[in-house]
C-alpha cells in the first residue's frame, strides 16, 4: 500500500512538475507547481516527517505560490507572449538537464553500501524532537535567518514601494 | 652601507623633487646625478680585484620566503654601477635645454629609474633583482608617454606589454628556482648553486632568455625597440639603450650563465644564430634608415645581437668582451644621441637627407661626432675596438662560421655610420644647416669627457677588464676556489 | 498516520528517493534553461529547492538524524526570502517595461 | 476490516459532515435573522414558522437557477475554484475535538475524527490553501471585479494569517503541544486558555474575521466597490458553493476558537457534578456546540456592528497592530513563562 | 562571533538612523559600527572559540578575513559621503542592507557548518540582489537584479543539493565530520559524496563569478550602483573566496586528487575567459568586472596548493585586490559623475584635470595588474610560487600570460589617463573621497613593499 | 451663522487619547447597541395580516360618498379639480336623465371623475373644497400595481358601493370638523 503511494505521488510529483515546465500560461504553471508541492508533502508523510509535511503545505503552497499567483494576476502576465527558444537552445538545455541527470544516477552505485543501517527512530519528524534539535544544535542559524527575513522585507519595501522620501 | 647610499641617493633627491616640485629640478637632478658618480667612483677606488662580493649590506624584507634586501657589488656590478653613474649627469644634460611640462616629475623620475638600475646591477637577491627589474619600467614608462613624441601611447604601451610580459617568465623561472633550494631562499648563491638536470635547465633558461631578450632586444623580440628609441624624449632613448639594455646583458650573466650552463651548451647556438641573425638584419635596416635616432637604434640592436652572441658563446674572451662592451657601448650609445640631439635642437630634424655639411660649419661638433662614431665602428684605439675584438674571438672560438658572419658587424657597422656621417656633416649644406652654429664650449667640455673616457677605455682596457674579470672567471668556472691572475 | 512509516525502509529504497529528487531537479534545471519567462524561471528553481527538500528528508529519515530534517525549513526560509525579493524585483521591472520577458532586458549583453 | 473504531469513525465523519452543512445552511438563515433583529426587523418568517425552511427554500433557488459560465473564462478552473473552496472549508472539522471520548460497551471511542500531533498547524495549513479557491476562481472569471477580489482575498489572508499564526504561537507556548486534543484536555473545567491569553485571543480573533472574509473584512466581496468580488460572474450552486464554504469556514473558525481559547467541550465543574463520563461527554458536545453558535452569532454581531475596513486601512491593522502586537504577546509569553520556570 | 552580533545591530541602527532628518547620521553609525566590528573581531585574535555547538568555528583565519571586509567595506561607506549617482533607495536602507550583507560575509569565512555555509550565502545575496536594483527606474539596473537573482537563485539550489548529497553520505553537515569521513573512508569516496563536491564546485562557482559560471558579472556590476559593484567585488568576493576556500581545505583535504584537476581547470578557465573579455570592453566598470572574474580565477589557483596552506596568500591576494579595486572605482565614481560616462574615453586627459586623480589611478591600475611595488605584484607572486610548488606549472603559465593580457588592458586607462583630453576642466573631489583614494594607493604601495605584515597573519 | 435650531453638535478634530485609539471602548459601545436593539421591540408588521394602526387624520385613498338614499352626492361643479394642487383630477359632466334620481342627487352628475393616485399628494384640498360634503379621503391605501395607467382611478373605484359604504367618521374628529368650519384658512396656501 504505502510502496504504491510512493510510487503514486512520485509520478504525480515528476509528471506535475513536467507540466510546471511546459505549460504555456504561468497561472497553470503555478497550480501544477502545487500539486507537485502536495505529492511532495505525501512523501514527507511517508517518510513520517509529518511536521515538514505541513509546514511545507503551509510555507510553499499557503504563501510563497500564493505570492507567485498574485503578482501573475496583479500583472496580468498570464498572456502566452513568450517568445520561443530556437530548437538549437531547446536541445542544449535538454542535453545539459539529462546529462544532470544520468551523472546523478551513474553515482548512484554503491549507495546502499553507505547508508548504514541505523536503528530507525521514528520520532524525529515529531515536533518535540525537531524543536529540540533545532533549539539546541541549530540555535544560531535560527537567529541569523531573522537577518534574512530582514533583509528581505527591507527589499521588498524598498523595490517596490512607489514613493521613497 | 656604500652600496645602500649608492641606491638611496637618487631615491631621496628623486622624492625631494616630488615633494618640493622645485623650479631648480635641472641642476638638483645634475647635481644628484653627480655626487651619485663621485660615490661611485669612491666605490671603484675601494674596490678590491677578486671575484667575491663586496660592499654587502643586508637586510631581512620577507623572511618567510626567504627575500632579503641584499645587496653587494663584484667587478660585474661595480662595473655597471659606474657606467650607470658616469653616464646619468649626461642623461640628466641633455635635457636642459627642453622645457618640459612639471620639470620636477621629470626629472625625479629620471632619478628613480638611476635608482632602480643601480638596484638591478647591486642586488644580491633573485627576487630583489626582479623587482628593480620592473622598478625601473615604471619611471620609464611615465617618462615616455608623458613627456614622449607623438606616437608615444601606443608605442610606449607596446614597450610595455612586451617587457612586462618577458619578465613574467623571469619570475616564473625565479619561482621555480626558489622551490628547488633547500630551505626555500631567494639568494643570489643560494639560487646559483641549485642543482638541475639537462632538460630542467632549458626551461629555466628559455624563461629568463625571453625576458632577456626582449629588454635587449635580440631578434625576433625587438620589434618595440626602433620605435620606442624614436618616440621617447632624448633622455628615455639614452636611459633606453645605455643602460636598460645593460641590465639584460646583466641577468645574463648573473643568472643564465651560472644556473644553467647545461642549457647554455645545449641551446647557445640557437640563441647566437639569432643573434648574428640579427646584426645582419639590424644592420641591414640601419643602412636604408633616414632618420638619425632610428638608425642609431638600429645600430644598437646590431650592436647588442654581437654582445649577445659573444655573452652565449660562453667563453673568458666572449664574457669579457661583452662585458667591455656593455661599457663602450653604453658611453657610445649616449655620445651618439647626445650629439644627434644636439644637432636636432639647432636643425629641428633628425632626418639624414635634410643636413649635411654641418662639418663645414661646425668643426668642433664634427670632430667629436667622427670620434664617437670611430668608436662605435671599433676603430683600434677607441673603446668599441675592444669590446667588439674581444667579442669576436669569442664567437670564432665558438663557432668559426658564425664568427666570420659575425664580423659582418663591423663591415656593416662601418657602412651605415659612416654613410650618416658623410650625409649629415660633410658635403653641401642644406636650408637646415646654413646657419648651424658650433657647439658652445661647455658643451664641447662636456663631450670631451666622453672622448677621453673613449680614448682611456681605448688604450687601457685592462684597467676595466681586470675589475671583471675575477668574477667572470668563477661564472666560467664555477667549482675552482681562485684564478691566478 | 501513526503507523504508515514504523519501518521507512519499506516505503522504498534510498535509491529511489535519490533518482527521484534527481528527476526533479533535473527537470528544474531544464525549465530554467529552457523557458524564457522569469516566473517560470523562478518557480523552476523553487522545484529546485524542493528536490533538495525532498531528498534531505529522504537521508534525514534513513540517517535517522533530525538534522536534514532542520535543514529543510531553513531552505524555507530562504525560499521564502528569496520569493519574497525575487517577485519585488520582477515586479519593479514590471513596472518599467510593462514586460517580464528576459529578452526585453537586453541593454546589458550577458 | 470494519472495526468498531472504524464503524464510528465513520459514523462521526458522516455526522459531522452533515451537521457542518445543517449548521452552515442555517448559518444563512441565522445571519439573516440577527441581521434583522439587529436592525429591528424581524428577517424570514415566511418558509415555514419563523422562517425555519428558509435555507431550503434558497437551496432549492440555487439549484434551479441557471448555469452560466462566462465565454472567455478559464472553464476547468472556473468549475475549481468554488470546489476547491468547499473541500477546504470542511477539511478543518477533521481534526476538532467535539467532544471527549465516550464509552460504547467497554471501549472508548474518541470524539474525533483523528488526532494529529500538529493539530493546529493542520488548521493552519488548511486556511492557508482555503485562498485558492478564490483566487482560482477570481482569476478564472476574466472579469476585473473577480479579480480584484481575488487579489484583495490573497493579499488579505496571507497578511493575517502571519499574526495569526504569532498568536497561535504564543498559545503553543503556554500549551506546549500543537495538538488540538491535547489543547483541549488541557483546558478541563474552567482552565481555559482565554485567560492565560487574551490578547492572543483578541489577536487570533480578529484575524479569523479576516480569513473567513468576513465583515469588517469581507472586502474581496464587498458590493458596494466590486459588485459581488470574486464571485461576481458566478451563479447557481457555484455560487451556492461559494457562499457555504464561507458560513462553514465561519463554523469551523467559530469551533476552533472554542477549542483553543475556550476549553472546547470543557465547561466548568465538570467533573464536580457526579455524572458519569458520558454524560459528561455528551454535556462536553453540548456546551461546545453552545460555544460555537455563541461564536457564529459573535461573527455576525460583529459585521452588523462595525462598518468595513478601507483597504489599506485592512493592510496598515494588519501590519502594523496586529503582527507586531502579536510578537510583543510571544515576547510575553516567553518572559511570563521563563519567570514561572524559575 | 562578536562581530557578527555588532554587525546585526549595526544594520539595524543604521536602519532606523533613517527616522532622523540628518541625512549624514547613518554613514556616521555605520562607520562607527564597522570601526567597533573591526575592533571587537580583532580583539579575538588567537583564541579560536567554536560557538553555538561548533556552527561557527572563529579561528584567526576568520577574524583576519572578517577583519578585510569590515575594512573594505569602512572604505566603502566612506565613498558614501561625497557619493554623487542617484540611488532611488535612502541611505539607511542601503547601509542596513550592506551591514546584513557583510553579517553573511562574516558567516562564510567563519562557518564550520554547510547549513551556516549556506544562509551565509543567502544572507550575503539577498541584500545584494536588492542593491543591484536599487536604480529603480534605470533599466540597466533592473536588469542587474534580476539576473543577478535568477542566476543567484539558481547557483544556491545547485548548491543547495551539493550540500544535501554530501549529508547523505556522510550523514553530518559539519565540515570536520565530512573530512573525518573521507579520512575514514580509506579513498573509497561515495560516487554521491563526489557529485555533491562538484555541485558545490558549481554553486560556489557561482559567487565568486568563475568561468563557466560567471555570466552574471559583467551585467550585475554594469547595471548596479557603482558603489554597490564596489562593494560586490570587493567584499563579495572576499567572502566568497574565503568559504570556497575553507570548505576545501578543512572538509576536502584528504581527496585533492578528485577536484585539484577540476579547479585548475576552472582557474585557467576562469582567468582567461575573465582576461579576454575584459580587452574588448569599452565601459571601465565592465572592464573591472571582466578583471574581476579574471582575478576570482587567479585566487583559484590558491586551491591547487592547498596541502601547503596558502591561507596567507588568498588574505594577501584579496586584501590586494579589495584595495586596489576600491581605489579604482572610487576613481571611477568621479569620473562617471564629472563626465557622464564610465567608458575608458572619460578617462582621456585626466592628468590634466586632476594630476591627483590620475596618480591614484595609475597606482590602482598598476597594482590591479601586478607590477611591482604594488601589492598586486606581491599578490600574485604569492599565489604564483604556490602553484609552482604544488607541481602546476602549466597552470602557472597559463596565469602569468594572463597576467600579461591584464596589463595590456589596465594599462589601456592609464594609457588614456595621460593621452590629451577634450575636457579639462578640473576635477573637484570631496574630502572623504580625496581621504580613501589616499588611504587605498598608500595601501597598495606599502603593502607591495612589506607584504610580510599580512603575509606572517596566517 | 447663529444656530436657529440650538441642536447641532460641534465634533472637535482633537487627537485622540489612548484608549480611543485602541477602538475597543468604542466597538463595544457598538456591539452594546447593536445588541441592545436585538432585544427591543422589533418594528417589522407583518402586513396582509396585520395593519398598522393608522393616525386619526390619516389621509388615504379618496371615496365618493352617497348620500342616505344612496345616489351620488357629487354634481361635478369642479371646485376640487381647481383646488387640487396636483392636478391630479378631473372630471366630465353629465345632465341626469330621466329616472336617474335614485342615482345622482342633483341634475348634474359627474359622468367620468377620475384620480391620478401618481399624482395626488393626499393634502385633502379636495375634501374641503366639496361644497357637497361628496369626496372625503379615507384611512384605506392606495394598492400597488403593476401599470402606471392602473393608477387612474375612475369611479369604478372612487365611488362606495351600496353594500359596503366607507365610514369616513374616524377623520372625521371635532376638530377636523371645526376646522373645516372655517375654511378661509387654506393652510396649504
Amino acid at each position: 500500500m504505502t510502496q504504491f503511494l510512493f510510487y503514486f505521488l512520485s509520478f504525480v510529483a515528476v509528471a506535475a512538475g513536467l507540466m510546471v515546465i511546459t505549460a504555456k500560461n504561468p497561472v497553470h504553471s503555478v497550480l501544477y507547481l502545487i500539486i507537485a508541492f502536495f505529492a511532495i508533502a505525501g512523501h514527507y508523510i511517508l517518510l513520517n516527517a509529518q511536521f515538514l509535511a505541513i509546514v511545507h503545505i503551509i510555507v510553499y503552497a499557503g504563501a510563497i505560490m500564493v505570492l507567485f499567483l498574485s503578482v501573475i494576476m496583479l500583472l496580468n502576465l498570464n498572456k502566452d507572449n513568450e517568445p520561443a527558444k530556437s530548437n538549437v537552445l531547446k536541445l542544449a538545455a535538454a542535453v545539459a538537464a539529462g546529462l544532470l541527470l544520468v551523472t546523478f544516477t551513474g553515482t548512484l552505485k554503491g549507495t546502499e553500501s553507505i547508508i548504514a543501517a541505523q536503528p530507525y527512530d521514528d520520532q524525529i519528524g515529531y515536533v518535540k524532537a525537531l524543536g529540540k534539535v533545532l533549539f539546541n544544535d541549530f540555535l544560531l542559524p535560527f537567529e541569523v535567518s531573522a537577518l534574512l527575513l530582514l533583509s528581505a522585507i527591507i527589499g521588498a519595501v524598498v523595490l517596490v514601494k512607489h514613493d521613497l522620501k | 652601507m656604500i652600496t645602500i647610499a649608492l641606491l638611496s641617493l637618487p631615491i631621496l633627491a628623486a622624492l625631494f623633487l616630488f615633494i618640493s616640485r622645485n623650479a631648480m629640478a635641472k641642476q638638483i637632478a645634475l647635481i644628484a646625478t653627480v655626487a651619485e658618480l663621485v660615490l661611485a667612483v669612491v666605490v671603484a677606488v675601494q674596490f678590491e680585484q677578486n671575484s667575491a662580493v663586496q660592499f654587502l649590506a643586508n637586510y631581512s624584507w620577507i623572511p618567510s620566503l626567504g627575500i632579503d634586501f641584499k645587496v653587494g657589488m663584484d667587478g660585474i656590478s661595480l662595473l655597471l654601477v659606474l657606467l650607470t653613474a658616469f653616464l646619468m649627469p649626461f642623461i640628466v644634460h641633455v635635457s636642459f635645454k627642453k622645457n618640459y611640462d612639471k620639470e620636477w616629475a621629470f626629472y625625479a623620475l629620471l632619478l628613480l629609474a638611476q635608482a632602480g638600475l643601480i638596484g638591478v646591477f647591486t642586488s644580491l637577491n633573485g627576487f630583489l633583482f626582479y623587482f628593480f627589474w620592473e622598478l625601473v619600467l615604471i619611471p620609464v614608462y611615465f617618462l615616455a608617454i608623458l613627456w614622449g613624441g607623438e606616437r608615444r601611447v601606443a608605442v610606449t604601451f607596446k614597450f610595455f606589454i612586451y617587457t612586462v610580459l618577458g619578465s613574467f617568465f623571469m619570475l616564473l623561472g625565479f619561482i621555480y628556482l626558489y622551490l628547488q633550494t633547500p630551505g626555500g631562499s631567494f639568494d643570489m648563491a643560494a639560487l646559483q648553486s641549485v642543482q638541475l638536470d639537462r632538460e630542467t635547465q632549458g626551461w629555466i633558461f628559455w624563461a629568463f632568455f625571453i625576458a632577456f631578450a626582449i629588454k635587449m632586444p635580440v631578434f625576433p623580440f625587438h620589434t618595440w625597440q626602433p620605435d620606442m628609441y624614436a618616440e621617447s624624449p632624448v633622455s628615455v632613448t639614452m636611459l633606453l639603450s645605455a643602460l636598460m639594455v645593460k641590465m639584460a646583458v646583466y641577468g645574463v650573466f648573473r643568472w643564465i650563465l651560472p644556473v644553467t650552463p647545461l642549457a647554455v651548451e645545449e641551446w647557445g647556438n640557437i640563441v647566437i644564430i639569432l643573434s648574428v641573425t640579427g646584426i645582419i638584419y639590424a644592420s641591414c635596416i640601419a643602412i636604408v634608415q633616414k632618420n638619425l635616432r632610428r638608425l642609431v637604434a638600429y645600430a644598437s640592436i646590431a650592436h647588442v645581437g654581437l654582445m649577445s652572441a659573444g655573452v652565449f658563446a660562453f667563453n673568458s674572451q666572449g664574457l669579457e668582451g661583452a662585458m667591455f662592451q656593455m661599457l663602450s657601448h653604453g658611453i657610445g650609445a649616449v655620445a651618439l644621441f647626445y650629439v644627434i640631439e644636439l644637432i636636432y635642437e639647432k636643425t629641428g630634424t633628425m632626418e639624414i637627407a635634410s643636413l649635411g655639411g654641418i662639418m663645414s660649419k661646425a668643426p668642433r661638433l664634427a670632430t667629436i661626432f667622427l670620434i664617437f662614431i670611430l668608436s662605435t665602428i671599433a676603430m683600434p684605439l677607441t673603446n668599441g675596438f675592444w669590446g667588439e675584438f674581444l667579442l669576436l674571438l669569442g664567437v670564432y672560438k665558438y663557432s668559426i662560421v658564425l664568427g666570420t658572419i659575425s664580423t659582418l658587424t663591423i663591415v656593416l657597422g662601418a657602412v651605415y655610420m659612416l654613410r650618416m656621417y658623410q650625409a649629415s656633416m660633410l658635403g653641401k649644406t642644406s636650408v637646415l644647416t646654413q646657419n648651424f652654429e658650433d657647439i658652445t664650449i661647455p658643451e664641447t667640455l662636456i663631450l670631451s669627457v666622453l672622448v677621453v673616457v673613449i680614448f682611456w677605455m681605448g688604450v687601457q682596457p685592462s684597467v676595466f677588464i681586470d675589475i671583471a674579470k675575477h668574477p667572470i672567471e668563477s661564472i666560467l668556472y664555477p667549482l675552482a676556489p681562485t684564478v691566478i691572475n | 498516520m501513526e503507523n504508515i512509516s514504523a519501518q521507512i525502509t519499506q516505503v522504498a529504497p534510498l535509491e529511489h528517493y535519490i533518482i527521484l529528487s534527481a528527476l526533479l531537479f533535473s527537470l528544474g534545471v531544464l525549465g530554467v534553461l529552457l523557458r524564457r519567462n522569469v516566473i517560470i524561471m523562478f518557480m523552476s528553481i523553487e522545484l529546485m529547492l524542493n528536490a533538495c527538500n525532498l531528498l534531505l528528508a529522504a537521508f534525514s529519515a534513513f540517517h535517522s538524524s533530525a538534522a536534514g530534517q532542520i535543514f529543510v525549513f531553513f531552505i524555507m526560509i530562504v525560499a521564502a526570502a528569496e520569493v519574497a525579493v525575487g517577485l519585488a524585483i520582477i515586479v519593479m521591472i514590471y513596472r518599467n517595461i510593462h514586460s517580464i520577458d528576459i529578452n526585453e532586458l537586453s541593454k546589458l549583453k550577458w | 476490516m470494519f472495526t468498531p473504531d472504524l464503524i464510528f469513525k465513520i459514523v462521526l465523519i458522516v455526522s459531522i459532515f452533515a451537521i457542518t452543512l445543517v449548521i452552515a445552511m442555517y448559518s444563512t438563515y441565522g445571519e439573516r435573522k440577527i441581521a434583522a433583529f439587529m436592525q429591528d426587523r424581524l428577517g424570514p418568517n415566511r418558509a415555514g414558522i419563523f422562517g425555519i425552511l428558509q435555507p431550503l427554500a434558497d437551496g432549492v433557488k440555487m439549484f434551479m437557477k441557471e448555469e452560466l459560465i462566462p465565454d472567455i473564462s478559464n472553464k476547468v478552473l472556473f468549475i475549481l475554484g468554488p470546489c476547491l473552496a468547499m473541500t477546504t472549508a470542511l477539511m478543518t472539522s477533521a481534526i476538532i475535538p467535539w467532544g471527549s471520548s465516550i464509552n460504547i460497551g467497554g471501549t472508548d471511542f474518541s470524539l474525533q475524527i483523528t488526532d494529529l500531533n500538529i493539530g493546529v498547524l493542520y488548521v493552519f495549513a488548511v486556511t492557508s490553501i482555503g485562498v485558492y479557491g478564490i483566487m482560482i476562481g477570481g482569476w478564472a472569471s476574466n472579469n476585473k471585479y473577480s479579480l480584484l477580489g481575488a487579489l484583495r482575498a490573497s493579499s488579505q489572508m496571507i497578511s493575517y494569517e502571519i499574526a495569526m499564526g504569532l498568536a497561535i504561537i504564543a498559545l503553543i507556548m503556554s500549551t506546549g503541544t500543537l495538538s488540538l486534543k491535547e489543547i483541549s484536555a488541557a483546558q478541563s473545567g474552567f482552565h481555559w486558555n482565554i485567560f492565560v491569553q487574551p490578547l492572543g485571543f483578541l489577536i487570533f480573533i480578529i484575524c479569523s474575521f479576516a480569513e473567513t472574509n468576513r465583515a469588517p473584512f469581507d472586502l474581496p466581496e464587498c458590493e458596494t466597490e466590486l459588485i459581488g468580488g470574486y464571485h461576481t460572474e458566478y451563479s447557481s450552486m457555484k455560487l451556492g458553493f461559494y457562499l457555504f464554504a464561507e458560513y462553514i469556514n465561519m463554523f469551523i473558525a467559530s469551533a476552533v476558537i472554542s477549542t483553543l481559547y475556550f476549553g472546547g467541550y470543557n465547561f466548568p465543574f465538570m467533573n464536580d457534578m457526579g455524572l458519569s463520563s458520558n454524560a459528561v461527554a455528551i454535556l462536553g458536545v453540548i456546551f461546545l456546540f453552545a460555544k460555537i453558535f455563541f461564536f457564529i452569532f459573535f461573527f455576525m454581531w460583529i459585521r452588523w456592528t462595525i462598518p468595513r475596513f478601507r483597504y489599506d486601512q485592512l493592510m496598515r491593522l494588519g501590519w502594523t497592530v496586529l503582527i507586531p502586537l502579536a510578537i510583543f504577546n510571544i515576547l510575553l509569553t516567553g518572559a511570563i513563562i521563563f519567570a514561572t520556570n524559575n | 562571533m562578536n562581530a557578527l552580533l555588532v554587525l546585526s545591530i549595526a544594520g539595524l541602527a543604521a536602519l532606523f538612523s533613517g527616522f532622523s532628518h540628518n541625512k549624514k547620521l547613518a554613514v556616521i553609525v555605520s562607520l562607527l559600527a564597522l570601526a567597533a566590528a573591526f575592533t571587537v573581531n580583532v580583539l579575538d585574535w588567537n583564541t579560536a572559540v567554536r560557538y553555538y555547538n561548533d556552527m561557527l568555528f572563529v579561528d584567526n583565519y576568520a577574524i583576519a578575513f572578517t577583519g578585510v571586509m569590515a575594512l573594505t567595506m569602512l572604505l566603502i561607506v566612506a565613498l558614501f559621503v561625497d557619493y554623487k549617482e542617484s540611488v532611488e533607495v535612502p541611505n539607511a536602507e542601503i547601509f542596513a542592507l550592506l551591514f546584513f550583507s557583510l553579517a553573511g560575509g562574516v558567516m562564510l569565512v567563519s562557518y564550520s557548518n554547510l547549513l551556516m555555509l549556506f544562509l551565509g550565502i543567502e544572507i550575503l545575496s539577498i541584500p545584494l540582489y536588492i542593491l543591484a536594483g536599487s536604480k529603480r527606474h534605470t533599466l540597466t539596473s533592473n536588469e542587474a537584479a534580476i539576473k543577478y537573482f535568477l542566476l543567484g537563485a539558481f547557483a544556491s539550489a545547485f548548491l543547495l543539493f551539493g550540500i544535501v548529497l554530501i549529508y547523505g553520505v556522510t550523514a553530518s553537515f559539519h565540515i570536520d565530520a565530512i573530512a573525518a569521513y573521507i579520512k575514514n573512508s580509506n579513498g573509497q569516496t561515495p560516487g554521491l559524496l563526489v557529485a555533491g563536491m562538484f555541485m558545490l564546485i558549481a554553486g560556489l562557482g557561482f559567487k565568486i563569478s568563475a568561468a563557466p559560471f560567471h555570466f552574471w558579472t559583467p551585467d550585475v556590476y554594469q547595471g548596479s550602483p557603482t558603489i554597490v559593484t564596489t562593494f560586490m567585488s570587493t567584499v563579495v568576493k572576499t567572502a566568497g573566496i574565503a568559504a570556497f576556500y575553507r570548505l576545501f581545505a578543512y572538509a576536502f583535504p584528504a581527496i585533492t586528487a578528485e577536484w585539484i584537476p577540476t579547479i585548475a581547470v576552472l582557474a585557467a578557465l576562469t582567468m582567461t575567459v575573465g582576461n579576454v573579455t575584459a580587452v574588448f570592453q569599452s565601459s571601465v566598470k565592465r572592464m573591472l568586472a571582466y578583471s574581476g572574474i579574471a582575478h576570482a580565477g587567479y585566487l583559484l589557483i590558491a586551491f591547487v596548493s592547498i596541502s601547503s596552506n596558502p591561507a596567507s596568500s588568498v588574505l594577501y591576494y584579496l586584501i590586494a585586490y579589495a584595495v586596489s579595486t576600491v581605489c579604482a572605482f572610487a576613481v571611477l565614481m568621479v569620473i562617471q559623475h564629472t563626465t557622464g560616462s564610465e567608458e575608458v574615453d572619460g578617462f582621456k586627459g585626466l592628468s590634466k584635470r586632476s594630476p591627483f586623480l590620475a596618480f591614484i589611478t595609475t597606482v590602482a591600475f598598476i597594482s590591479l595588474a601586478g607590477i611591482p611595488p604594488t601589492a598586486g605584484f606581491f599578490a600574485k607572486f604569492y599565489l604564483f610560487s604556490g602553484a609552482i610548488k604544488a607541481g602546476h606549472l602549466w597552470l602557472t603559465i597559463i596565469a602569468v600570460l594572463n597576467s600579461c593580457i591584464g596589463i595590456y588592458y589596465y594599462f589601456r586607462v592609464i594609457t588614456a589617463v595621460y593621452s590629451t583630453g577634450s575636457d579639462s576642466t578640473p576635477v573637484e573631489l570631496g574630502t572623504v573621497q580625496k581621504a580613501v583614494m589616499i588611504i587605498t594607493a598608500v595601501l597598495a604601495v606599502l603593502l607591495g613593499l612589506f607584504p610580510e605584515m599580512v603575509i606572517s597573519l596566517l | 451663522m447663529q444656530s436657529l435650531t440650538n441642536r447641532k453638535k460641534v465634533v472637535g478634530k482633537k487627537e485622540m487619547t489612548w484608549v480611543e485609539k485602541l477602538y475597543i471602548p468604542a466597538i463595544l459601545g457598538g456591539m452594546r447597541i447593536t445588541l441592545k436593539h436585538m432585544f427591543s421591540k422589533k418594528t417589522t408588521i407583518s402586513y396582509p395580516e396585520q395593519t398598522r394602526e393608522f393616525s386619526q387624520i390619516y389621509r388615504g385613498m379618496h371615496v365618493l360618498k352617497r348620500d342616505e338614499k344612496g345616489a351620488e352626492r357629487c354634481t361635478a361643479c369642479g371646485l376640487c379639480a381647481v383646488a387640487c394642487p396636483a392636478e391630479a383630477i378631473t372630471m366630465v359632466a353629465a345632465e341626469r336623465k330621466k329616472g336617474e334620481e335614485n342615482l345622482y342627487r342633483e341634475e348634474k352628475y359627474a359622468a367620468v371623475y377620475e384620480i391620478n393616485m401618481l399624482r395626488c399628494i393626499f393634502c385633502g384640498d379636495c375634501e374641503d373644497a366639496c361644497p357637497k360634503e361628496s369626496i372625503f379621503l379615507t384611512d384605506r391605501i392606495v394598492p400597488s400595481d403593476f401599470e402606471r395607467n392602473e393608477f387612474v382611478y375612475g369611479k369604478d373605484k372612487l365611488v362606495e358601493t351600496l353594500e359596503n359604504p366607507i365610514d369616513i367618521s374616524k377623520r372625521q374628529t371635532p376638530e377636523v370638523l371645526e376646522f373645516k368650519k372655517n375654511k378661509k384658512l387654506t393652510h396649504n396656501r
